[in-house]
């Protein structure tokens, strides 16, 4: 145990790494022995993830270096030298919902893509994405960082296209397009850092831009922020986010989100732990920007779609708002966060959290809806409720938590962003609330296009067992993150906010 | 005094931009994805470029002598991850082609 | 109740007791129901939907509501929808304007 | 759109010629990966241009002949066989070099200073090169043989 618990972060690479090359030679021999590996290697790097975490929340930043004789033996030679993985609480929630949502994928993609070919590449391809998120999400340099979020590109643009249909290689196309040359301008950043320091580790830049900040790291900052900003999704720079996740098979949508939540991570490790000393309210700012820019252009354009994943893909965009907006205040208040500062950063990842169960369980929803009568547009639906009922239910639980409606989770954490962005500026609230109504009358159309009226005619098939139950594990975590929120925010929030906004402790991890 | 080679990645970033953004062909924003890529990488070997240094192999050259080999590793690791958006890239083309018939990014069927 | 309430620095908030009293109000809400008249008809136009005297529609489809919502938001959807053209040379121009901005405000308000 | 595209009989010659030295350049970019520039990728790719010279000189009967499920398992087999060396070293760290120094494959113990160059040294960086060479050799060769017949087909239909 001790000794997994020390190897967490390797492992947690490695594990879906290899299990994602193993298992096209296993889908020659079985499909179920397929299934049960790619489920089994999943769980194991959760229970990895977890036991790492529950280290981390005992005995706080835990460092990693690849190739070393021991792996705490960080700086041999005065400076850090080998690709370094550092953990500590916020890295260690976002990867452990990362791989829950992976996990949730899996076991909905069994029934979904069925009568699918290429299955093996598929999976495949999913474990190679976990991976990448993973490695995204422990690593302690800006390189690694790069080919991770590579990695991701890839392969989550190549399961966009699993469809083979023509607009989904155009959504796969964009996709990569966008998210290449921003990956590229990313790299420009890091090497105009790499540049001025000589080093590439997040820990010692941090340290070092102490002594040395000058213009060259306001630019390096403002390319790896606006990357970072495209690869989450933020208006004006969403559109490829929207195309990709209308397009692509349901699951597959469910992990792009989480994608974008692991870049939301890095945006915030990048703002918080490396530019947090030195950089002022400035960025703070331009993160509240984009952030209400976020959540109005997105729920405008919602309520103008009538294609079900297309109004979710704008709905996601417009709930990442929400969470820079959050954060965005947090980080106007660096070097020092307390009081509605803080309390500001923690509801923005709680409702990091939040956001990302909501959304999955309507794109799972959505999914169900395509699967069980082939049609996307909700004006060719209507009087699911008749059938379905238990969908119709897991709808409004998932509508009522997006819009922010007591006492379901969506609602806890958009009163502590509202109640400290209050003292922050009152505008700034009024405009979230606004947002907030808008998204329910986007969601109350869909219901009542989708559910409501005349029984559907036309021919409908069974929803699977297994997608149930994975929308129903994601309803029972929404209504218990709603009914208790503070358990979660004693837990695993404020542990991780704490880890934001003290980047000395970052730092003092590898050296 | 700029060194002539950053000017040249400079000028090859904002020429592959100027393409991704000007041109309305698929292959074209491929190549432009491309540029963009080489003039990043040009611009990463040649911050670790030191005149006179010595390769950090099997040399009993003194440490400060030779040359931090992290840049080079660096720009491979990116041209193969280049390789492979190109690679990928391409192959969507081809299908885009196939389905739509036409390589116009103005011919689009996701807007709005 | 130690855990339950959450402390948002301004206030707070216990959402245990809000869905008690949820419940509390919709059984008040079925007693008060209780009293209503039982003497209608099912299946006869005593429990159709009203709709003018004309007959009810079955299906409302998405574009038919909240029509006066975007008629009077007109100029604001039209800016949206010139905005959100699907092409991809716009995309890319949307990244190079996004950085823009964000490197003119850091470099005028970020500097020490 | 004639079926039985063949190259000129130069382009052929050419080929058959160029061949040999290809692979044994690439095998020697792969091998020589830990002591000179190069490496697995550069290695792998100069291998793979002999399969699209291959290609390019055979056309459809040449690509007939080449099973690309051989190299999906042959890619498959490159990449695990470099996780499981990164793995083995996990006793101290994960990628440890445990093969350096110890006097076995790879493994020669050499003097600090200029020596010509020994191939015994590196540890399992030679071999997690030859893995990687494995790997991008066949999955280069994959796209390529890929994108060849697709667009065959797209032709003659």
């Amino acid at each position: 145990m001790i000794f997994l618990a020390e190897h967490a972060p390797a492992f947690a690479i490695a594990v879906p790494l290899l299990a994602a090359f193993v298992t096209p030679v296993l889908g020659r021999i079985s499909e179920k022995i397929r299934n049960i590996w790619v489920i089994f290697s999943l769980l194991f790097t959760e229970f990895l993830v977890f036991i790492l975490g529950c280290k981390v929340l005992d005995e706080g930043v835990y460092t990693y270096a690849l190739g070393a004789v021991t792996p705490s033996l960080t700086s041999p030679v005065g400076f850090p030298v080998r690709i370094i993985l550092e953990t500590d609480a916020m890295n260690a929630l976002i990867s452990f919902m990362v791989l829950s949502i992976a996990i949730i994928t899996v076991v909905y993609s069994w029934k979904f893509i069925e009568k699918y070919e290429a299955q093996d590449r598929f999976y495949s391809l999913l474990l190679l994405l976990t991976a990448g998120m993973m490695g995204m999400s422990f690593t302690g340099d800006f390189f690694t960082m790069f080919v991770f979020l590579e990695v991701v590109s890839v392969s989550s643009a190549a399961l966009v296209a699993f469809f083979k249909k023509a607009e989904s290689f155009e959504a796969a196309f964009k996709y990569l397009a966008i998210s290449s040359i921003g990956s590229f301008f990313m790299l420009f950043g890091i090497g105009l850092l790499y540049g001025h320091y000589g080093l590439l580790n997040m820990a010692v830049i941090a340290k070092e831009i102490i002594l040395h900040y000058s213009f060259l790291d306001v630019v390096a900052l403002s390319l790896l922020g606006t990357a970072l900003l495209l690869k989450l999704g933020s208006v004006p720079i969403h559109m490829w986010k929207v195309d990709s996740l209308q397009e692509a098979p349901a699951p597959v949508s469910v992990v792009c989100i989480a994608t974008s939540l692991v870049g939301l991570y890095l945006l915030f490790r990048i703002g918080f732990s490396v530019f947090g000393l030195v950089i002022n309210s400035i960025l703070g700012w331009i993160l509240v920007f984009f952030g209400i820019l976020s959540i109005f252009i997105g729920v405008a354009m919602a309520l103008l779609q009538n294609n079900l994943k297309r109004l979710l893909g704008y709905s996601a965009v417009a709930e990442v708002g929400y969470i820079l907006l959050g954060a965005g205040v947090g980080l106007s208040a660096m070097p020092e966060v307390n009081g509605f500062a803080f309390e500001a950063l923690s509801g923005g990842i709680f409702h990091i959290v939040n956001d990302v169960l909501d959304i999955s369980l309507l794109f799972l929803i959505a999914g169900s809806i395509y699967y069980i009568t082939k049609k996307r547009n909700i004006d060719e639906l209507g009087g699911l409720a008749h059938d379905f009922p238990s969908l119709s239910v897991l709808f409004i639980i998932g509508m009522l938590a997006i819009s922010g409606i007591p006492p379901f989770n969506g609602f806890a954490s958009k009163l502590m962003i509202y109640e400290s962005v209050f003292y922050f500026n009152p505008l700034l609230v009024i405009l979230g609330v606004l947002g907030s109504i808008l998204m329910l009358a986007v969601f109350v159309k869909v219901f009542a296009c989708i559910f409501l009226g005349a029984p559907y005619e036309g021919e409908v098939e069974e929803v699977p067992g297994s997608m149930m139950f994975t929308m129903w594990v994601l309803a029972f975590f929404i209504l218990f993150l709603g009914l208790f929120p503070q358990v979660a925010i004693d837990i695993f929030i404020a542990p991780a906010a704490e880890a934001l906004v003290h980047p000395e402790v970052y730092i003092g991890g590898v050296l | 005094m700029i060194s002539i080679q950053f000017l040249a990645a400079i000028i090859l970033i904002s020429l592959g931009l100027s393409v991704a953004v000007f041109k309305k062909n698929l292959i074209k924003i491929v190549m432009a994805v491309h540029v963009i890529g080489s003039g990043v990488n040009l611009f990463l070997v040649s911050l670790g470029y030191r005149a006179g240094g010595i390769a950090p192999i099997f040399t009993d050259a003194s440490k400060l002598q030779m040359v931090l080999p992290t840049t080079q590793a660096l720009t491979l690791t990116s041209i193969v991850i280049d390789f492979a958006v190109v690679a990928l890239m391409l192959s969507f083309v081809i299908s885009i082609y196939g389905h739509y018939g036409t390589l116009d990014t103005q011919k689009r069927r996701l807007k709005e | 109740m130690i855990g339950l309430t959450l402390r948002t620095g301004a206030g707070f908030w216990n959402p245990v007791i809000l869905s008690f009293s949820l419940i509390v109000v919709i059984c008040l809400v079925y007693f008060v129901r209780s009293f209503g008249e039982k003497k209608y008809k099912k299946g006869t136009e005593q429990t159709d939907p009203f709709f003018s005297g004309a007959p009810a529609p079955q299906k409302v489809g998405g574009g038919n509501i909240y029509g006066i919502f975007f008629t009077y938001m007109d100029e604001y959807y039209v800016l949206l929808k010139r905005m959100h053209t699907g092409v991809i040379n716009d995309y890319v121009y949307w990244f190079v304007l996004t950085l823009t901005i964000v490197l003119v405000v850091l470099a005028l308000g970020g500097l020490p | 759109m004639n079926n039985e595209y063949r190259a000129s009989v130069v382009v052929r010659t050419v080929a058959y010629i160029l061949a040999a030295p290809l692979i044994v350049f690439g095998l020697y970019v792969i091998l020589h990966g830990h002591l000179t520039p190069g490496g697995g990728f550069a290695g792998g790719a100069i291998m793979a241009t002999f399969i699209a010279l291959f290609l390019v000189s055979f056309g459809r009967k040449g690509a007939g002949s080449l099973h690309r499920n051989l190299f999906s398992v042959l890619e498959s087999l490159g990449l695990t066989v470099f996780v499981v060396l990164a793995f083995l070293g996990i006793s101290n760290t994960f990628f440890y070099n445990f093969m350096v120094n110890s006097g076995h494959l790879f493994g020669r113990v050499i003097s600090f200073g200029v020596n010509p160059g020994y191939l015994d040294t590196g540890g399992v960086i030679p071999l997690m090169n030859i893995a990687v060479g494995l790997e991008v050799f066949s999955a280069i060769s994959l796209i390529v043989l890929e994108m060849f017949t697709y667009s065959r087909e797209d032709k003659n239909d």
